[in-house]
């Protein structure tokens, strides 16, 4: 089953994962926001720098924001990022 | 209406644009921030106080996310208070001290209403809208860290929380 | 800064002025009084509400204790709050709808104390400083009487009362 | 004793009295604003019709707010208006 997930990463995330975004198919299993953070810091290197700590990630699935339980899917944007620092 | 752009805005044409379509304001409340100087709780300027003088600010965005929290967060206001008219314009890009970063305007028959629909905004766009600030100075670079009193600030609105921790 | 003026005034020229001298803040906060184009509480412009629309407003005032009372509460909102620079205009003689009665503003490091100095500044103005509002419409003319609301939002800042009344 | 007061109207105050201001000299014993209210309103005509409900009056001594206990004398400037409207 094809399960393209759009990932794009901003601020610091995008420093130490070391790109803004990339498109990427996770197992089955991952189904979740929380599941797909999991995996990613799995991956090692970067993503595994970046997602450290995750009290300091922020997720938005398809630019809403979401937390660990929220459902992702093919096709979904999903973004991690920083905490805000706006206005 | 919001805008996001990387150009400056003029406070007074703004205004005027916006009274031209808010008729029977009685009063409009305006915010400004501005790129400040130093980085840090105070402003006094005092460089022993391990604050950092800025040479610049650069503000990274969310491209359409970004647009679609503003356009919420006003459609927001515009529930809870009676609002005639509003606007939030906010810049991203390089921003050197003294520069405008947000404008967030509210226009209404209550001066009450503008107030607090404004502030609303503003502590809304500190800790909802996608945006991360990377200060530049003679130290170096560094990402802005986000504020507990910001989120506190947010908090008394008593909405849905929409920054969850990824770790919750 | 204080000014009481027949004049109009523009805000962003008033807001670049007041930037120029106010190194080091963060958050401006500006509040604008217009003149209405229907007297009451609603904007809604429904003329069976019992409203009246307004051909034109003429504020009379107590030059000297103006000035004074502008001075003495523009002091106040800078012991209490850490304001930067700040602005009272207050515009005297005849108004038409739409036309700017008042201008207020706040820039501070802090945007919560620019809001809050701001809303302070605007709610002892309408209870505090001494001006009276004709109003002239197509009924004829009528002074306008002062709200209890504005005296309540007045004594949420917890200063001494200054509108004793003559009769206690 | 000479005891001149300026006193000076404003608002609907001063179209009852029917005038701006004026130069008074009321009796010895209107040491205070609340007998100053009393002495005036004794005066009649205008005077009468302004201060007929003294609780819409509000007065102010050489420019600052001032209660019916605040005494008054010799070339004082009181003010008498309703309560005030602007911003």
């Amino acid at each position: 089953m094809l399960r393209a997930m759009k990932l794009v990463y901003f601020a610091w995330l995008r420093e130490r994962v070391g790109k803004a975004g990339e498109t990427l198919n996770p197992p089955a299993n991952v189904t979740t926001v929380g599941a797909l953070l999991e995996w990613l810091k799995g991956q090692g290197g970067g993503y595994a720098e970046a997602l450290k700590d995750l009290s300091a990630v922020r997720v938005a699935v398809n630019q809403e924001y979401a937390g660990p339980e929220a459902t992702v899917g093919a096709n979904d944007e999903v973004a991690l990022f920083p905490p805000v620092t706006g206005g | 209406m919001i805008k996001v752009q990387t150009e400056d805005f003029d406070v007074g044409v703004e205004l005027k644009t916006l009274m031209a379509r808010a008729k029977g304001v009685g009063g409009i409340v305006t915010f400004t921030g501005i790129v400040r100087e130093w980085s840090g709780e105070s402003s006094s300027g005092d460089p022993a106080s391990g604050r950092r003088q800025l040479a610049a600010m650069t503000l990274e965005h969310y491209p359409g996310m970004t647009e679609r929290q503003l356009a919420d967060i006003e459609a927001e206001a515009v529930r809870r208070w009676p609002i005639e008219a509003s606007l939030i314009i906010h810049r991203y890009g390089r921003l050197e001290p003294g520069a405008n970063i947000v404008l967030v305007i509210t226009a209404s028959a209550h001066r009450q209403a503008a107030f607090e629909a404004n502030e609303f905004l503003v502590d809304w766009l500190k800790t909802k809208a996608p945006f991360w600030k990377l200060e530049a100075g003679p130290q170096g670079q560094a990402w802005v860290e986000a504020k507990a009193s910001d989120d506190a600030a947010a908090d008394k609105w008593g909405m849905k929380p929409t920054k969850r921790s990824a770790a919750e």
